[in-house]
């Protein structure tokens, strides 16, 4: 336990030390997004000079770490917010939308996957090839663009833009900063369904990038569990198919499948910048972005942070979740 | 005894398509099957595997069964849906795995997978599966049969895992039993032990074995009748008892070429083969 | 569709960073402080050089020239409930002093100091304000400044009852609001929303839009088609091509008012070649103006090559310079480049600026200079450009206020060209020494005759376009595109002059 | 007597797991140990901690007269060498057999690899023809002599054979078995070999030992073990067993785990 | 489908095919042959594998292929529609998009290529070493690669190009230093599973060293379940080439890179739809190509991954 606790803790100063160096070595100079272009210069050596810019670089990065272990990760210069209340706001929208994309993703992926591997070398595994590798080949700005385009412009079938019809905007305060949840809390039916139409287009054009993914890894294995002993024995005893392919294989497939998952989540909990730029989604990847664009790397270091802590949760959830699959891996 | 024979198969052929061309793993094999324990032996590759999956309608996808007759009883074994291979499966016609650690299902409990054995083919409920499956694991010398009906597979020896193996094909009580090499990864003592207890459980319920092995000494002395097989062909077929008659070259060779415990570092005889035994 | 009482606006507003007036100088807050808070006076957006008075009813100002004396208007209240009095409008303009943030030098460069600025700038009494300026600068010159953004009136109870640390209540105004305007804030969700609530005691009349809502919406594409559905009344950033492809649609029209904004070339004098005044003549024949003003900025630019936009007093309207290949290269040959050169060229990566900086690219080549285009986002493009490490580098400047002062200072006065100088206007920036006009520059501001003052700009100008580092290609036209319901929208010549108070909709 | 391999109080662990307990075993150059018993009783440790694939272990280790240490150098391999149960596992999938017997003879210096090479195979009864096939185009019984002549082509002494025909049909196993007997002789090399066949042993070795949980619970000669003249219950038991099935032999057996 | 059984000569089929080579290389000539034919029963890899022929060629002959100059803007002939003279009409400075997508297709190439050539031996050799040695070296590695998998992909790849300055160059270099983890963990997981094997041990009874052992029995093992990885991913890299462009940061105009060309037309996308859409076509086919053949690679190379 101890080493585990000791091995996360590095990871993550390294994971801090490598992000302050890259802000250290962006040409972009940070002072710029405090003060803006027309600024002069004694303003400008002033905020300097604030922002702590002038002392050595190893103070600097001292400083960071000290106030982070005090619970301080310092204030945004784009936003003027602490760095924290600014995560708040905008990790919410992400984990919403990557949580739904992936359970969209999981309850297609899967089935599509086993639907190819039972069939084989037959049309329907060529459609669920094909249909997979286009979602991983085709750019996810074209995509979110075209999807805006065929089922808001055309079809009007979802919401456009945003989390929220603009003038609902202001009628939701934020509990837990999951539009979904804030909507059946406050029980305004109208507010969720309007959330849900913003929410179900990106989620779906996401959903689409981890449903190629999954489905593809459950084909192969379980194609690869498919050709084990024990479904033979399986056979043997007179089950059937059905069953030998969602009890027994499936329970299988499960195991390595739920990496496969679990690594797929960490990735959309990152944050898709393109996808939330399209999208006026307000979320993680789109803040980090920003701020890195602007060398506000208190938000960077910040965000960094928090997509370092969820990929070490979520790898952390999925070897739990192994344990409980994989009765050969738990003590 | 085996006078009625429950399995009549005749001139029975399989062939895979592979990459590299057709290969005859089985070539014309025809035998019947009395309430008695049929052997068959022959060295590895020669097809044993093949016709014992072949009765179980188990053939991989890429293989082609030809048979003139397959006949278990009334049924016609080359032509069956595949709702009717259910029925036949495991209810009436079972078979037992070489090795139990690749052969159970790793995520299942031991006792969940003996249950769904005898639930596929009896109506009853969960409470009186998991009484008989208890009863089942006894019957085959387990001693602490809860425990193991709670166990994982890798949490059992090979040799209680066999035993599991056993209970889970034997529970919905089948006519005949085709036993592929269901001892040779155990150690010699625990293999003895493990064929004991499928000895006892066939004379008990009269059921038909089909043993399968490599190992002509072990077949000899525990069936009553033995197959050789050579390159997909029967080359002998010949009561155990009689085996140090055997009249074929192949058979005998096999038998020679076995070292014994007589203390003599001499060489051993070889066998060399001849191309006239692979021709049918 | 939206509520007809409340507008609903797509703006990429990711570049607020702050809310309290004395520290904005971003577009969209220029637009949003515009919108919530007061100022002492006001120009006519459609003829800048008449004034008016807004929170102050009129102005005096002294013989020497160097005081000014403004009476406030009764009766206006703040937000809070608070009356506001001539001491609200001393404490705004000296917490700009006192704050020193960015755009503190608009009011700074009139002699003010922390340490002055309390006796310089008074209220004598509850509706009158005394300011005190340390030279007889032109009386034009320091109204203008007035009317920018730093010149906002805030309420000064309210501010101090949120002081920390002795911050005159920054930190708390960057995030609240403490105005007077016709609008006041509800609610800033940095890089995602920005609303406003109708001020429905305002003293000029309160507006018709009840709320305001202005979501940021980055992709010019998305806001395209929120406008074309009706799910938002305006949408701000559309490109050139965009407004061409839904000219057509019978529910959108447009609205577009020429900005003070200016695109240039920005020529290193650092840089071998460009230190040339041939080359620096030659390129500016090299640009295909006409081609880029229709195709590329179509609608969004006109071409102007002086420093001063049109509308500013004294700007130099003429275009002396057009497309000319073969004059550049024989200039270019006289200078014995007849076989061209490589450049590199600082290039932030919107799509307008890489469209232009493409096709200055092309028609470069035709006389044989190669242009490497380096694209970077704008703060890198910025950040190199500021360090004078660029050869050329392409941007767009806007006037910080409406006097001519604002573009003079920077395109045609230097005082220290050397790399560790004070001062940082463009000039410097490209390494150039202005000489003489350094000190031209200065003695403008304190021309007092508003005729003979233009025609010292309108010198400048002139001068700059003539042997400046700079090419100066267009000045910046604003469009706005909205759905046909939507009236009264006003732009003005710069961002906190665009106001919503008179918007209604069918 | 003059041991080629001398091992004495040899003690070996994996993690927390005591595998060898006090495990002595003593064989002359030129002659042939058998180690027989059930699996996991630590037969393969034996082997696998002579050739330092084991990393903690103590107790003597005498070859050929040198005490051992923890690491092995290069004249070790030229002296012992191992061959492994499984033919299938032992050989690199993606090397071909020229190069699988080619690298030894480089890494040694011992030039001329050519020759060595075919010579090795000749020693095994291979010809020519099989030198550039990969593993997977080779049966089980002539892997299992590729994996015999990489093992003698560093010309070895010493040669440890760990279940080396388990994995065999009895038909090939006999010509494998005819091999290293032939080997031996022809060679005068000094054998270990382990085996759960006491046929297999009693065929091949001088003396026996037989282990159960990582101790030697007998040993004897093989002319004992042809007469069944064994004294610890489990030897009787294994020997019984290799009689074949017996159904009064096997109720009387007892369980050993 | 049986052309190639009638063009070859059967001498040189026998000598392919047989199972007795004389030489090593003919063993060698004879593995890549088989490889091959299972490679040309897969009629989707052989798609893929057309598809990544023809980007081949098509950068080698983009000068013959393409009609226009690729750079040539022409402002008065700006976002002209699919035609005659345009095929593919014209971007927004009225260069031909049949043009520049050919010459774009070199640049594809070069990142897929750089970014593989890169990578994948990085990740090769940081894998096996920690799998192989284990221990310390194992913890300090993983602890490297796992910081590196930690960072959002596509932020690293900006933070690496803005600090070394936008640009193909770097851009590929940013792409190579976000690709690597990943295949450092399926060669670390690969060389566990391998390094506890019979023919590593007996390997090392030849005293084979660790390098030795590493470099020429460890590592290609993981050869192939690498290359198929990297064939898969190289959709991936172009998109994130792509993504890069669309942030600005990939290609330097007017290179006619491809993700560049989507994300430079994206403003017209609603109603010039191909000047955007034409090169995201382009895109999807190539990563389509790819994906197949690494499909197809798979059965070859790696009989474990799938069937
Ligand atoms: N799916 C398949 N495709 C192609 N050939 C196959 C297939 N399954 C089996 N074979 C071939 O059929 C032949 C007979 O195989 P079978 O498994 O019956 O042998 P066996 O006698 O059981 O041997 P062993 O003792 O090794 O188990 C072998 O040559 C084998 O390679
Ligand atoms: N690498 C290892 N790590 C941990 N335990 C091991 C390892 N190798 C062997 N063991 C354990 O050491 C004990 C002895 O193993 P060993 O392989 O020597 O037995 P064996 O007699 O050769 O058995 P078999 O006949 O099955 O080959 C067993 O309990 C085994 O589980
Ligand atoms: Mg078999
Ligand atoms: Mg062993």
């Amino acid at each position: 336990m101890l080493r585990i606790i000791f091995s996360l803790l590095i990871t993550f100063l390294g994971l801090l030390l490598v992000t302050f160096l890259i802000g250290r070595i962006l040409p972009i100079d940070p002072v710029l997004a405090a003060v803006g272009d027309h600024a002069s210069e004694a303003v400008y050596q002033r905020v300097k000079e604030e922002m702590g810019l002038n002392l050595p670089l190893w103070k600097q990065f001292f400083l960071y770490i000290s106030n982070i272990f005090q619970g301080d990760f310092g204030r945004s210069v784009l936003t003027s917010n602490p760095v924290l209340d600014d995560i708040k706001r905008v990790f919410p929208a992400t984990l919403e939308l990557a949580t739904l994309a992936t359970i969209i993703g999981v309850s297609l992926g899967i089935p599509a996957g086993v639907f190819a591997a039972i069939n084989k070398g037959k049309w329907p595994d060529h459609i669920v090839r094909i249909l997979g590798l286009a979602g991983h080949s085709m750019p996810i700005f074209w995509l979110g663009l075209m999807g805006l385009l065929v089922f808001y412009m055309k079809l009007g079938w979802v919401a456009g833009p945003g989390r929220l019809d603009s003038f609902y905007l202001d009628f939701i305060e934020p509990t837990t900063g999951l539009m979904l949840v804030d909507t059946l809390i406050e029980g305004d039916m109208d507010l969720f369904w309007n959330a849900v139409s913003h929410i179900i287009l990106p989620a779906s054009i996401l959903a689409y990038f981890s449903l190629a993914y999954i489905a593809r890894m459950t084909r192969s294995f379980m194609l690869e569990q498919l050709s084990q002993e024990y479904i033979l024995t399986a056979r043997v005893k007179g089950i059937s198919e059905h069953r030998i392919i969602w009890r027994h294989a499936l329970g299988n497939v499960m195991v390595p499948l739920i990496t496969v998952i679990a690594l797929s989540y960490a990735s959309l909990l990152e944050g898709s910048v393109l996808t939330e730029i399209i999208f006026a989604w307000p979320g993680l990847g789109l803040y980090i972005t920003n701020s890195l664009l602007n060398a506000d790397m208190n938000a960077v270091l910040g965000g960094t942070v928090v997509v370092g802590a969820v990929f070490i949760g979520v790898n952390m959830l999925s070897d739990v979740l192994y344990r409980v699959l994989d009765p050969r891996a738990r003590r | 005894m085996s006078n009625e024979p429950l399995l009549s198969v005749k001139n029975l052929a399989i062939t895979f398509s592979t990459p590299k061309g057709p290969v005859n793993a089985v070539r014309g094999v025809s035998f019947d099957l009395g309430r008695e324990r049929l052997g068959i032996v022959g060295e590895s590759g020669s097809g044993k595997s093949q016709t014992g999956r072949a009765i179980l309608g188990l053939t991989a996808p890429n293989g082609k069964i030809t048979a003139d007759q397959m006949q278990f009883h009334d049924l016609d074994l080359r032509n069956l849906t595949p709702r009717a291979w259910r029925k036949v499966r495991g209810a009436r016609i079972s078979m037992i795995m070489q090795d139990p650690k690749y052969s159970l299902n790793p995520v299942m409990t031991i006792g969940d997978q003996i249950i769904e054995a005898y639930r596929e083919h009896h109506k009853v409920n969960a409470k009186e599966a998991k009484r008989r499956a208890i009863e089942m694991l006894e019957s085959v010398k387990i001693r602490d049969p809860e425990r193991v009906f709670n166990a994982y597979p890798h949490e059992v020896s090979g040799g209680m895992g066999q035993r599991v193996m056993i209970a889970m094909m034997l529970i919905p009580d089948p006519e005949i039993l085709i036993a592929d090499e269901p001892t040779s990864a155990l150690d010699v003592t625990v293999q003895l032990q493990v064929m004991a207890i499928l000895d006892d459980l066939v004379r008990e319920r009269g059921m038909a074995l089909v043993f399968i092995s490599h190992d002509l000494q072990l077949v000899s002395s525990f069936c009553d009748r033995v197959l050789v097989m050579y390159q997909g062909l029967v080359v002998e077929e010949i009561r155990a008892s009689e085996l140090d008659q055997a009249k074929h070259p192949y058979t005998k060779g096999l038998l020679n070429c076995l070292p014994k415990m007589d203390g003599n570092h001499a060489e051993l005889p070889v066998l060399t083969r001849e191309a006239s035994w692979a021709e049918a | 569709e939206t509520p007809k009482n409340a507008l609903v606006m797509a703006f990429a507003i990711d570049d607020i960073i702050t809310l309290d007036p004395a520290q904005i100088f971003e577009f969209s807050g220029a637009e949003y402080a515009g919108n919530t808070y007061d100022r002492l006076i006001g120009f006519d957006n459609d003829d800048v050089s008449k004034m008016y008075g807004v929170i102050a009813t009129s102005w005096d100002v002294s013989e020497d020239g160097k005081t000014f004396t403004f009476k406030i208007r009764d009766g206006i209240k703040f937000a809070s409930g608070n009356d506001l009095t001539a001491e609200d409008a001393a404490f705004s303009l000296q917490r700009v002093i006192l704050l020193d943030q960015s755009p503190a030098f608009i009011l700074g460069q009139f002699g003010f100091t922390p340490e002055n600025v309390k006796d310089k700038i008074r209220a004598t009494d509850s509706s009158t304000l005394v300011m005190e300026v340390d030279k007889p600068y032109a009386p034009s010159f320091v109204l203008y400044c007035l009317t920018a953004g730093v010149g906002a009136v805030i309420d000064k109870e309210e501010v101090l009852a949120h002081e920390k640390d002795g911050d005159l209540g920054h930190e708390w105004l960057t995030t609240n609001y403490a105005g007077s305007g016709p609008f006041a804030l509800n609610k800033w969700t940095a890089g995602e929303s920005l609303s406003l609530t109708a001020n429905e005691d305002y003293w000029d009349g309160a507006p018709a839009m009840k709320r305001v809502i202005i979501r940021n919406v980055k992709e010019a594409a998305s806001q395209q088609l929120l406008l074309q559905k009706g799910d938002i009344d305006i949408a701000r950033n559309l490109e050139a091509d965009q407004i061409a492809s839904i000219e057509s649609n019978p529910d959108v029209k447009f609205l577009s008012k020429g900005k003070g904004a200016l695109w240039y070339l920005g020529l290193s004098q650092k840089n071998d070649y460009l230190s040339k005044p041939e080359v620096r003549e030659a390129l500016k024949y090299l640009v295909d103006y006409d081609g880029i003003a229709k195709t590329i900025l179509a609608g969004r630019a006109q071409i102007h090559q002086a420093f001063l936009p049109e509308g500013f007093l004294g700007a130099y309207n003429e275009n002396p310079y057009s497309l000319d290949v073969e004059k550049a290269k024989s200039i270019l040959a006289d200078a014995g480049l007849g076989d061209g050169f490589s450049v590199t060229m600082d290039t932030r990566n919107t799509t307008a600026i890489m469209a232009m900086a493409q096709s200055i690219q092309a028609t470069w080549a035709q006389a044989g200079i190669n242009l490497e285009i380096i694209p970077g986002d704008g703060k890198q493009t910025l950040t190199k450009y500021r360090a004078r490490q660029h050869d050329i580098y392409i941007g767009r400047w806007g006037p910080d206020y409406q006097d001519p002062h604002t573009n003079a200072s920077t395109f045609a006065w230097n005082p220290d060209n050397a790399d560790d100088a004070t001062a940082k206007p463009l000039a410097w920036r490209n390494a150039w020494n202005p000489g003489a006009m350094t000190a031209e520059t200065d003695a403008a501001t304190l021309e007092r005759d508003d005729k003979k003052r233009a025609a010292m700009y309108l010198d400048l100008q002139k001068k700059v376009l003539e042997s400046g580092p700079f090419v100066i290609m267009f000045q910046e036209t604003e469009i706005a595109s909205m759905r046909k319901n939507v009236n009264n929208f006003v732009l003005g010549p710069s961002f906190d002059n665009n106001y919503y108070r008179f918007i209604t909709k069918d | 007597m003059n041991a080629m391999i001398d091992i004495s109080k040899l003690n070996a662990w994996f993690d927390d797991n005591h595998v060898l307990k006090d495990v002595d075993i003593s064989v002359p150059a030129n002659g042939s140990f058998g180690l027989v018993g059930e699996s996991g009783s630590g037969k393969s440790t034996v082997l696998r901690t002579v050739t330092g694939l084991v990393d903690d272990w103590e107790g003597n280790i005498l070859v050929n007269n040198k005490e051992l240490t923890g690491t092995r150098d290069k004249a070790f391999y030229r002296l012992a060498q191992m061959v492994f149960q499984d033919p299938f596992g032992s050989l690199h999938p993606r090397h071909t057999i020229d190069r699988i017997l080619t690298e030894p003879v480089n890494i040694h210096g011992l030039g001329n690899s050519d020759a060595r090479v075919v010579e090795a195979l000749n020693q095994v009864g291979l010809d020519n023809s099989f030198r550039f096939r990969y593993p997977h185009q080779l049966s089980g019984g002539q892997r299992q002599r590729v994996a015999i002549a990489r093992a003698l082509i560093l010309e070895p002494k010493i040669l440890l054979l760990d279940e080396p025909t388990s994995a065999l049909d009895v038909s090939i196993q006999a010509e494998v078995l005819n091999l290293l007997t032939r080997l031996r002789h022809d060679l005068g090399l000094t054998y270990i070999m382990v085996s759960h066949d006491l046929a297999v042993v009693a065929h091949m070795c001088d003396d026996i030992a037989i282990m159960n949980h990582g101790r030697i619970v007998e040993r004897a000669t093989a002319t004992q073990l042809a007469e069944g003249k064994l004294d610890h219950p489990y030897s009787q038991q294994l020997y019984k067993a290799a009689a074949g099935y017996d159904r009064a032999v096997v109720d009387s057996f007892v369980d050993w785990d | 489908m049986n052309s190639h059984t009638t063009t070859v000569k059967p001498g040189l089929m026998q000598w392919l095919t047989s199972d007795t080579p004389q030489s090593r290389f003919q063993a060698k000539c004879g593995r890549t042959w088989l490889g091959w034919l299972k490679l040309t029963e897969n009629k989707l890899a052989m798609i893929g594998l057309s598809i990544v022929m023809g980007l081949i060629l098509v950068t080698i002959f983009a000068p013959l292929l393409a009609p226009y100059d690729p750079l040539a803007a022409d402002l008065a002939n700006r976002i002209q529609p699919p035609g005659a003279e345009h095929w593919f009409g014209t971007d927004q400075l009225g260069r031909d998009i049949l043009s520049r997508l050919i010459y774009g297709a070199q640049y594809t190439l070069l990142i897929v290529g750089l970014v593989a050539i890169t990578a994948a031996p990085v990740g090769l050799l940081v894998g096996t070493a920690a799998g192989f040695f284990g221990g310390w070296v194992d913890a300090v590695l993983m602890r490297v690669t796992d910081i590196f998998l930690a960072f959002p992909k596509l932020i690293l790849a900006l933070a690496f190009v803005s600090a070394l300055g936008p640009g193909i160059e770097n851009a590929i270099l940013a792409i190579a230093i976000t690709a690597w983890p990943p295949y450092a963990r399926i060669a670390r997981a690969e060389t566990i599973t391998v390094r506890k094997s019979d023919y590593i041990d007996a390997a090392r009874l030849q005293g084979v060293s660790n390098r030795g052992l590493i470099i020429g029995h460890i590592m290609p093992m993981c050869v192939s379940s690498l290359v198929v990885r990297v064939t898969l991913d190289m959709a991936g890299m172009i998109l994130i080439a792509a993504g890069l462009g669309f942030l600005g940061l990939g290609a330097q105009p007017p290179m006619p890179e491809w993700g560049a060309m989507v994300s430079d037309g994206r403003q017209f996308l609603l109603d010039q739809w191909w000047v955007s859409t034409v090169p995201g076509i382009a895109i999807f086919v190539v990563s389509l190509g790819f994906n197949l053949l690494g499909d197809g690679l798979r059965d070859v190379l790696d009989p474990r991954g799938g069937d």
